[in-house]
Protein backbone atom coordinates (compact mmCIF):
# COMPACT_ATOMS: atom_id res chain seq x y z
CA UNK A 1 0.00 0.00 0.00
CA UNK A 2 0.90 3.67 -0.65
CA UNK A 3 1.61 5.61 2.74
CA UNK A 4 1.52 9.48 2.65
CA UNK A 5 3.24 11.96 5.15
CA UNK A 6 2.06 15.15 6.27
CA UNK A 7 3.54 17.67 8.11
CA UNK A 8 6.25 17.04 10.57
CA UNK A 9 5.82 13.77 10.00
CA UNK A 10 7.44 14.30 7.27
CA UNK A 11 10.45 15.36 8.92
CA UNK A 12 10.35 12.42 10.60
CA UNK A 13 10.29 9.81 7.96
CA UNK A 14 12.60 11.87 5.60
CA UNK A 15 9.67 11.16 2.95
CA UNK A 16 5.91 12.48 1.78
CA UNK A 17 5.54 9.24 0.92
CA UNK A 18 6.64 5.68 0.99
CA UNK A 19 5.19 1.91 -0.42
CA UNK A 20 4.16 -0.71 2.74
CA UNK A 21 4.55 -4.40 2.06
CA UNK A 22 1.83 -5.48 4.49
CA UNK A 23 -1.35 -7.54 3.32
CA UNK A 24 -4.08 -5.93 4.72
CA UNK A 25 -3.90 -5.09 8.30
CA UNK A 26 -5.93 -3.35 10.69
CA UNK A 27 -4.74 -0.13 12.21
CA UNK A 28 -2.60 -1.90 14.87
CA UNK A 29 -1.16 -4.39 12.09
CA UNK A 30 -0.59 -0.86 9.71
CA UNK A 31 1.38 0.68 12.83
CA UNK A 32 3.13 -2.57 14.24
CA UNK A 33 4.31 -1.91 10.01
CA UNK A 34 5.30 1.51 10.24
CA UNK A 35 6.85 1.79 13.52
CA UNK A 36 9.26 -1.35 12.45
CA UNK A 37 10.43 0.77 9.20
CA UNK A 38 10.12 4.48 11.04
CA UNK A 39 10.77 4.14 14.67
CA UNK A 40 10.79 7.99 14.99
CA UNK A 41 6.91 7.89 14.20
CA UNK A 42 6.44 6.30 17.53
CA UNK A 43 5.94 9.52 20.02
CA UNK A 44 3.31 10.53 17.25
CA UNK A 45 1.29 7.39 17.13
CA UNK A 46 -1.34 9.32 19.96
CA UNK A 47 -2.26 12.19 18.09
CA UNK A 48 -1.63 10.89 14.47
CA UNK A 49 -5.65 9.85 12.86
CA UNK A 50 -5.40 7.83 10.51
CA UNK A 51 -7.04 7.70 6.59
CA UNK A 52 -7.98 5.55 4.27
CA UNK A 53 -8.63 6.25 0.87
CA UNK A 54 -9.23 10.01 1.42
CA UNK A 55 -11.53 9.58 4.69
CA UNK A 56 -10.62 9.11 8.12
CA UNK A 57 -10.54 5.43 9.33
CA UNK A 58 -12.85 3.89 11.65
CA UNK A 59 -12.12 1.31 14.40
CA UNK A 60 -13.36 -2.08 11.82
CA UNK A 61 -11.37 -0.06 8.58
CA UNK A 62 -8.47 -2.16 6.99
CA UNK A 63 -6.29 -1.24 4.81
CA UNK A 64 -5.25 -3.43 1.82
CA UNK A 65 -2.62 -3.76 -0.27
CA UNK A 66 -4.16 -1.31 -3.06
CA UNK A 67 -5.81 1.54 -0.57
CA UNK A 68 -3.73 4.97 -0.18
CA UNK A 69 -3.20 5.39 3.55
CA UNK A 70 -2.67 8.70 5.40
CA UNK A 71 -1.30 10.17 8.57
CA UNK A 72 -2.89 12.69 9.62
CA UNK A 73 -1.05 14.53 12.05
CA UNK A 74 -3.45 17.54 14.61
CA UNK A 75 -4.27 19.90 11.56
CA UNK A 76 -4.17 23.41 11.60
CA UNK A 77 -5.18 24.90 8.41
CA UNK A 78 -7.98 28.06 8.32
CA UNK B 1 -27.10 23.57 -0.92
CA UNK B 2 -24.57 24.82 -3.78
CA UNK B 3 -21.01 24.52 -2.82
CA UNK B 4 -17.79 25.13 -3.99
CA UNK B 5 -14.72 24.35 -2.99
CA UNK B 6 -11.06 25.07 -4.09
CA UNK B 7 -7.50 24.47 -3.01
CA UNK B 8 -4.99 27.01 -4.51
CA UNK B 9 -1.61 28.59 -4.35
CA UNK B 10 -2.93 31.86 -5.91
CA UNK B 11 -3.85 34.26 -4.14
CA UNK B 12 -7.62 34.30 -2.66
CA UNK B 13 -8.36 37.80 -2.84
CA UNK B 14 -8.36 37.74 -6.41
CA UNK B 15 -10.56 34.81 -7.03
CA UNK B 16 -14.34 35.27 -8.17
CA UNK B 17 -17.02 35.14 -5.69
CA UNK B 18 -19.50 32.48 -4.92
CA UNK B 19 -21.54 30.76 -7.91
CA UNK B 20 -24.73 32.54 -8.44
CA UNK B 21 -27.92 31.00 -6.16
CA UNK B 22 -31.33 30.40 -6.53
CA UNK B 23 -33.07 31.13 -2.84
CA UNK B 24 -34.08 34.32 -2.27
CA UNK B 25 -30.80 35.62 -0.46
CA UNK B 26 -31.47 37.44 2.75
CA UNK B 27 -28.11 37.40 3.85
CA UNK B 28 -24.71 37.52 2.42
CA UNK B 29 -21.65 36.97 5.02
CA UNK B 30 -18.18 36.85 3.65
CA UNK B 31 -15.06 35.46 6.40
CA UNK B 32 -11.74 35.85 5.86
CA UNK B 33 -8.80 34.24 7.74
CA UNK B 34 -5.92 36.02 7.60
CA UNK B 35 -1.99 35.59 8.53
CA UNK B 36 -1.11 37.91 11.46
CA UNK B 37 2.34 39.29 11.75
CA UNK B 38 3.15 37.35 14.80
CA UNK B 39 3.44 33.07 15.13
CA UNK B 40 3.26 32.21 18.92
CA UNK B 41 4.72 35.35 19.80
CA UNK B 42 7.19 35.82 17.36
CA UNK B 43 6.98 37.91 14.39
CA UNK B 44 6.72 36.51 10.85
CA UNK B 45 6.41 37.63 7.27
CA UNK B 46 4.53 34.14 6.38
CA UNK B 47 2.99 31.23 6.51
CA UNK B 48 3.36 28.02 4.56
CA UNK B 49 0.34 25.45 4.56
CA UNK B 50 0.24 22.51 2.77
CA UNK B 51 -2.63 20.02 2.78
CA UNK B 52 -3.90 16.23 1.46
CA UNK B 53 -5.57 17.72 -1.29
CA UNK B 54 -8.26 15.24 -2.34
CA UNK B 55 -9.15 14.15 1.32
CA UNK B 56 -9.17 17.65 2.57
CA UNK B 57 -11.70 19.07 0.03
CA UNK B 58 -14.32 15.99 0.05
CA UNK B 59 -14.02 16.52 4.27
CA UNK B 60 -14.99 20.41 3.35
CA UNK B 61 -17.65 19.35 1.23
CA UNK B 62 -19.03 16.20 3.83
CA UNK B 63 -18.43 19.12 6.39
CA UNK B 64 -20.68 21.29 4.82
CA UNK B 65 -23.22 18.75 3.61
CA UNK B 66 -23.32 17.85 7.60
CA UNK B 67 -23.95 21.57 8.52
CA UNK B 68 -26.56 22.39 5.29
CA UNK B 69 -28.44 20.39 6.94
CA UNK B 70 -28.35 21.48 10.40
CA UNK B 71 -28.04 25.27 9.47
CA UNK B 72 -29.87 25.24 5.72
CA UNK B 73 -28.07 28.39 3.55
CA UNK B 74 -28.11 28.77 -0.72
CA UNK B 75 -24.39 28.70 -1.63
CA UNK B 76 -21.10 28.06 0.50
CA UNK B 77 -17.98 29.47 -0.84
CA UNK B 78 -14.52 27.64 0.71
CA UNK B 79 -11.65 29.11 -0.52
CA UNK B 80 -7.97 28.03 0.99
CA UNK B 81 -4.64 28.96 0.25
CA UNK B 82 -1.65 26.39 0.16
CA UNK B 83 2.25 27.21 -0.09
CA UNK B 84 3.65 30.16 1.62
CA UNK B 85 0.52 33.30 2.08
CA UNK B 86 2.31 36.70 3.65
CA UNK B 87 1.24 38.60 6.18
CA UNK B 88 -2.18 40.47 5.70
CA UNK B 89 -3.33 38.42 2.80
CA UNK B 90 -6.33 35.63 3.24
CA UNK B 91 -5.31 32.53 4.09
CA UNK B 92 -9.11 31.42 3.72
CA UNK B 93 -12.16 32.99 2.92
CA UNK B 94 -15.94 31.61 3.26
CA UNK B 95 -18.97 33.02 1.74
CA UNK B 96 -22.24 31.77 2.55
CA UNK B 97 -25.60 33.02 1.61
CA UNK B 98 -29.26 32.31 3.01
CA UNK B 99 -32.57 33.33 3.00
CA UNK B 100 -31.65 34.70 6.96
CA UNK B 101 -28.69 35.64 8.99
CA UNK B 102 -28.79 32.92 11.98
CA UNK B 103 -28.33 30.65 9.48
CA UNK B 104 -25.39 31.75 7.65
CA UNK B 105 -23.67 33.10 11.04
CA UNK B 106 -24.00 29.34 12.68
CA UNK B 107 -22.82 27.80 9.58
CA UNK B 108 -20.05 29.61 9.06
CA UNK B 109 -19.28 29.65 12.78
CA UNK B 110 -18.96 25.96 12.79
CA UNK B 111 -17.61 25.47 9.54
CA UNK B 112 -14.64 27.23 10.75
CA UNK B 113 -14.45 25.11 14.26
CA UNK B 114 -14.92 21.83 12.51
CA UNK B 115 -12.67 22.52 9.49
CA UNK B 116 -9.53 23.23 12.26
CA UNK B 117 -10.73 20.18 13.88
CA UNK B 118 -11.02 17.77 10.75
CA UNK B 119 -10.05 19.52 7.47
CA UNK B 120 -6.36 17.61 6.45
CA UNK B 121 -4.85 21.30 6.15
CA UNK B 122 -1.69 22.37 8.17
CA UNK B 123 0.31 25.38 8.68
CA UNK B 124 3.53 23.73 8.30
CA UNK B 125 6.25 26.52 8.15
CA UNK B 126 6.50 29.84 9.92
CA UNK B 127 8.96 31.77 7.83
CA UNK B 128 10.34 35.27 8.96
CA UNK B 129 11.49 38.15 6.64
CA UNK B 130 15.28 36.63 6.26
CA UNK B 131 14.11 33.63 5.74
CA UNK B 132 11.66 34.57 2.81
CA UNK B 133 14.22 37.04 1.51
CA UNK B 134 16.88 34.53 1.29
CA UNK B 135 14.55 31.62 -0.47
CA UNK B 136 13.09 33.96 -3.27
CA UNK B 137 16.05 36.87 -3.12
CA UNK B 138 19.11 34.88 -2.88
CA UNK B 139 22.22 37.69 -2.88
CA UNK B 140 25.46 36.73 -4.98
CA UNK B 141 27.29 35.98 -2.17
CA UNK B 142 26.45 33.16 0.34
CA UNK B 143 28.88 32.40 3.15
CA UNK B 144 29.08 28.41 3.79
CA UNK C 1 -12.04 50.04 18.84
CA UNK C 2 -12.23 51.85 16.13
CA UNK C 3 -15.98 52.31 14.77
CA UNK C 4 -17.67 54.06 11.97
CA UNK C 5 -21.57 54.37 11.93
CA UNK C 6 -23.34 55.85 8.12
CA UNK C 7 -26.77 56.07 7.98
CA UNK C 8 -27.59 57.17 4.41
CA UNK C 9 -29.88 57.07 1.19
CA UNK C 10 -26.90 55.99 -1.27
CA UNK C 11 -26.08 52.36 -2.26
CA UNK C 12 -24.06 51.23 0.48
CA UNK C 13 -22.72 48.73 -2.19
CA UNK C 14 -20.70 51.65 -3.35
CA UNK C 15 -19.21 52.66 0.15
CA UNK C 16 -15.85 52.75 0.73
CA UNK C 17 -14.60 49.96 3.40
CA UNK C 18 -13.86 50.44 6.97
CA UNK C 19 -10.96 52.68 8.32
CA UNK C 20 -8.00 51.08 8.69
CA UNK C 21 -6.64 49.37 12.43
CA UNK C 22 -4.09 49.53 14.76
CA UNK C 23 -4.13 46.08 16.04
CA UNK C 24 -2.79 42.60 13.83
CA UNK C 25 -5.83 41.36 11.87
CA UNK C 26 -6.68 37.80 11.67
CA UNK C 27 -10.15 37.62 11.10
CA UNK C 28 -12.56 40.18 8.44
CA UNK C 29 -15.95 39.79 8.52
CA UNK C 30 -18.52 41.18 6.36
CA UNK C 31 -22.13 40.72 6.55
CA UNK C 32 -24.61 42.13 4.21
CA UNK C 33 -28.36 41.98 5.49
CA UNK C 34 -30.27 42.10 1.58
CA UNK C 35 -33.71 42.95 0.96
CA UNK C 36 -35.31 39.83 -0.55
CA UNK C 37 -38.28 39.61 -2.80
CA UNK C 38 -40.85 38.83 -0.80
CA UNK C 39 -42.24 40.56 2.66
CA UNK C 40 -44.74 38.23 4.71
CA UNK C 41 -45.29 35.94 1.50
CA UNK C 42 -45.94 38.91 -0.50
CA UNK C 43 -44.01 39.85 -3.64
CA UNK C 44 -42.07 43.26 -3.17
CA UNK C 45 -40.03 45.34 -5.51
CA UNK C 46 -38.18 47.85 -2.86
CA UNK C 47 -38.73 48.14 1.35
CA UNK C 48 -39.02 52.09 2.79
CA UNK C 49 -36.62 52.43 5.75
CA UNK C 50 -36.59 55.69 8.57
CA UNK C 51 -34.61 56.26 11.26
CA UNK C 52 -35.11 58.75 13.99
CA UNK C 53 -31.32 59.36 13.02
CA UNK C 54 -29.31 60.91 15.20
CA UNK C 55 -30.65 58.62 18.11
CA UNK C 56 -30.32 55.76 15.86
CA UNK C 57 -26.39 56.28 15.20
CA UNK C 58 -25.71 56.90 18.91
CA UNK C 59 -27.91 53.44 20.14
CA UNK C 60 -25.68 51.61 17.59
CA UNK C 61 -22.31 53.65 19.15
CA UNK C 62 -23.48 52.62 22.30
CA UNK C 63 -24.12 49.03 20.89
CA UNK C 64 -20.79 48.62 19.66
CA UNK C 65 -19.40 49.97 22.70
CA UNK C 66 -21.11 47.73 25.44
CA UNK C 67 -20.52 44.76 22.62
CA UNK C 68 -17.19 45.18 22.08
CA UNK C 69 -16.00 45.15 25.76
CA UNK C 70 -17.14 41.63 25.98
CA UNK C 71 -16.02 40.82 22.33
CA UNK C 72 -12.61 42.99 21.71
CA UNK C 73 -12.50 43.51 18.20
CA UNK C 74 -10.43 46.12 16.32
CA UNK C 75 -12.69 48.16 13.78
CA UNK C 76 -16.25 47.57 13.12
CA UNK C 77 -17.96 49.47 10.73
CA UNK C 78 -21.51 49.88 10.08
CA UNK C 79 -23.89 51.33 7.13
CA UNK C 80 -27.67 51.05 7.19
CA UNK C 81 -29.24 52.34 4.12
CA UNK C 82 -32.64 54.86 4.59
CA UNK C 83 -35.17 55.50 2.37
CA UNK C 84 -36.06 52.80 -0.79
CA UNK C 85 -34.26 50.15 -0.88
CA UNK C 86 -34.58 48.28 -4.23
CA UNK C 87 -34.79 44.24 -4.11
CA UNK C 88 -31.29 42.23 -4.23
CA UNK C 89 -29.72 45.35 -2.52
CA UNK C 90 -28.16 46.04 0.67
CA UNK C 91 -30.09 47.29 3.59
CA UNK C 92 -27.24 46.97 6.06
CA UNK C 93 -23.48 46.26 5.80
CA UNK C 94 -21.78 45.28 8.88
CA UNK C 95 -17.69 45.04 8.82
CA UNK C 96 -15.72 43.44 11.79
CA UNK C 97 -11.85 42.97 12.00
CA UNK C 98 -10.65 41.42 15.12
CA UNK C 99 -7.35 39.51 15.46
CA UNK C 100 -9.63 36.34 15.88
CA UNK C 101 -12.48 35.14 14.11
CA UNK C 102 -14.54 34.28 17.47
CA UNK C 103 -14.71 38.42 18.36
CA UNK C 104 -15.73 38.96 14.84
CA UNK C 105 -18.39 36.10 14.77
CA UNK C 106 -19.43 36.83 18.60
CA UNK C 107 -19.61 40.79 18.14
CA UNK C 108 -21.43 40.67 14.68
CA UNK C 109 -24.28 38.04 15.62
CA UNK C 110 -25.23 40.18 19.05
CA UNK C 111 -24.89 43.18 17.15
CA UNK C 112 -27.49 42.22 14.60
CA UNK C 113 -29.97 40.91 17.21
CA UNK C 114 -29.87 43.74 19.29
CA UNK C 115 -30.64 46.20 16.29
CA UNK C 116 -33.13 44.55 15.85
CA UNK C 117 -34.17 45.13 19.65
CA UNK C 118 -33.15 48.86 20.39
CA UNK C 119 -32.27 51.08 17.15
CA UNK C 120 -34.62 53.51 16.06
CA UNK C 121 -34.86 52.35 12.34
CA UNK C 122 -38.07 50.95 10.67
CA UNK C 123 -39.02 49.18 7.71
CA UNK C 124 -41.66 52.02 7.48
CA UNK C 125 -43.46 50.41 3.86
CA UNK C 126 -42.81 47.69 1.06
CA UNK C 127 -43.46 48.80 -2.12
CA UNK C 128 -44.52 46.30 -4.98
CA UNK C 129 -43.14 47.03 -8.73
CA UNK C 130 -46.57 48.60 -9.68
CA UNK C 131 -46.65 51.16 -6.73
CA UNK C 132 -42.79 52.22 -7.81
CA UNK C 133 -43.34 52.27 -11.02
CA UNK C 134 -46.00 54.74 -10.54
CA UNK C 135 -44.00 56.74 -8.08
CA UNK C 136 -40.71 57.19 -10.23
CA UNK C 137 -42.44 56.85 -13.48
CA UNK C 138 -45.70 58.33 -13.63
CA UNK C 139 -47.40 58.11 -16.91
CA UNK C 140 -49.11 60.97 -19.10
CA UNK C 141 -52.42 59.85 -18.07
CA UNK C 142 -53.60 59.17 -14.79
CA UNK C 143 -57.17 57.95 -14.25
CA UNK C 144 -59.13 59.63 -11.74
CA UNK D 1 -41.77 70.24 24.25
CA UNK D 2 -41.16 68.99 20.78
CA UNK D 3 -42.33 65.51 20.12
CA UNK D 4 -41.93 63.08 17.28
CA UNK D 5 -43.41 60.03 15.84
CA UNK D 6 -42.14 57.61 13.86
CA UNK D 7 -43.23 54.61 11.41
CA UNK D 8 -47.25 54.15 11.36
CA UNK D 9 -47.04 56.28 14.91
CA UNK D 10 -47.32 59.43 11.48
CA UNK D 11 -50.23 58.33 10.07
CA UNK D 12 -51.90 57.74 14.01
CA UNK D 13 -51.30 61.49 14.85
CA UNK D 14 -51.32 62.51 11.15
CA UNK D 15 -47.82 64.61 11.56
CA UNK D 16 -44.32 63.72 11.80
CA UNK D 17 -44.03 65.87 15.32
CA UNK D 18 -45.83 68.24 16.89
CA UNK D 19 -45.22 70.68 20.04
CA UNK D 20 -46.81 70.12 23.49
CA UNK D 21 -46.74 72.58 26.78
CA UNK D 22 -47.61 70.31 29.88
CA UNK D 23 -44.72 71.38 32.07
CA UNK D 24 -42.08 69.19 33.47
CA UNK D 25 -43.55 65.60 33.18
CA UNK D 26 -43.00 62.00 33.94
CA UNK D 27 -44.35 59.00 31.35
CA UNK D 28 -47.40 58.66 32.60
CA UNK D 29 -47.56 62.84 32.86
CA UNK D 30 -46.58 62.71 29.02
CA UNK D 31 -48.87 60.01 27.75
CA UNK D 32 -51.87 62.10 29.62
CA UNK D 33 -50.95 65.18 27.55
CA UNK D 34 -50.52 62.57 24.12
CA UNK D 35 -53.55 60.80 24.82
CA UNK D 36 -55.89 64.07 24.98
CA UNK D 37 -54.55 65.43 21.78
CA UNK D 38 -54.23 61.90 19.75
CA UNK D 39 -56.66 59.30 21.08
CA UNK D 40 -56.09 57.13 18.30
CA UNK D 41 -52.30 56.61 20.21
CA UNK D 42 -53.93 54.84 22.66
CA UNK D 43 -53.42 51.28 21.73
CA UNK D 44 -50.29 51.78 20.80
CA UNK D 45 -48.87 52.73 24.70
CA UNK D 46 -48.01 49.29 25.39
CA UNK D 47 -45.50 48.49 22.63
CA UNK D 48 -43.65 52.30 22.36
CA UNK D 49 -40.97 53.40 24.40
CA UNK D 50 -39.75 56.84 25.09
CA UNK D 51 -37.02 58.42 24.41
CA UNK D 52 -35.83 61.86 25.68
CA UNK D 53 -32.90 63.40 23.85
CA UNK D 54 -32.12 61.21 21.71
CA UNK D 55 -31.82 57.75 24.37
CA UNK D 56 -34.22 56.00 26.10
CA UNK D 57 -36.19 56.73 28.82
CA UNK D 58 -35.63 55.56 32.12
CA UNK D 59 -38.40 54.60 34.54
CA UNK D 60 -37.04 58.00 36.56
CA UNK D 61 -37.06 60.20 33.37
CA UNK D 62 -38.67 63.42 33.59
CA UNK D 63 -39.42 64.82 30.30
CA UNK D 64 -39.29 69.46 30.60
CA UNK D 65 -40.52 72.25 28.02
CA UNK D 66 -37.08 72.05 26.10
CA UNK D 67 -36.22 68.28 25.76
CA UNK D 68 -36.87 66.45 22.31
CA UNK D 69 -39.24 63.42 23.01
CA UNK D 70 -39.94 60.43 20.64
CA UNK D 71 -42.25 58.13 20.91
CA UNK D 72 -40.20 55.01 19.10
CA UNK D 73 -42.75 52.10 18.33
CA UNK D 74 -41.17 48.59 17.85
CA UNK D 75 -38.27 48.58 15.93
CA UNK D 76 -37.40 46.69 12.33
CA UNK D 77 -34.13 47.64 10.89
CA UNK D 78 -31.29 45.75 9.53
Amino acid sequence: MRVLFFAHLKDVTGCAHTELDCGEVDADGLWDALLQRYPGLAPYRSTVRLACNARYAGPDTRFGPSDEVALIPPVSGG
Amino acid sequence: MITQVTLTTQRLEELPGPPATAGPVGAQVEFLGIVRSEENGRPIAALEYEAYQPMAECEIERLLNELGSAHPCHTVQVLHRLGIVPVGEAAIIVRVLAAHRQEAFSLLARFMDRLKQDVPIWKCKAWTREELARRFHPGPFRPS
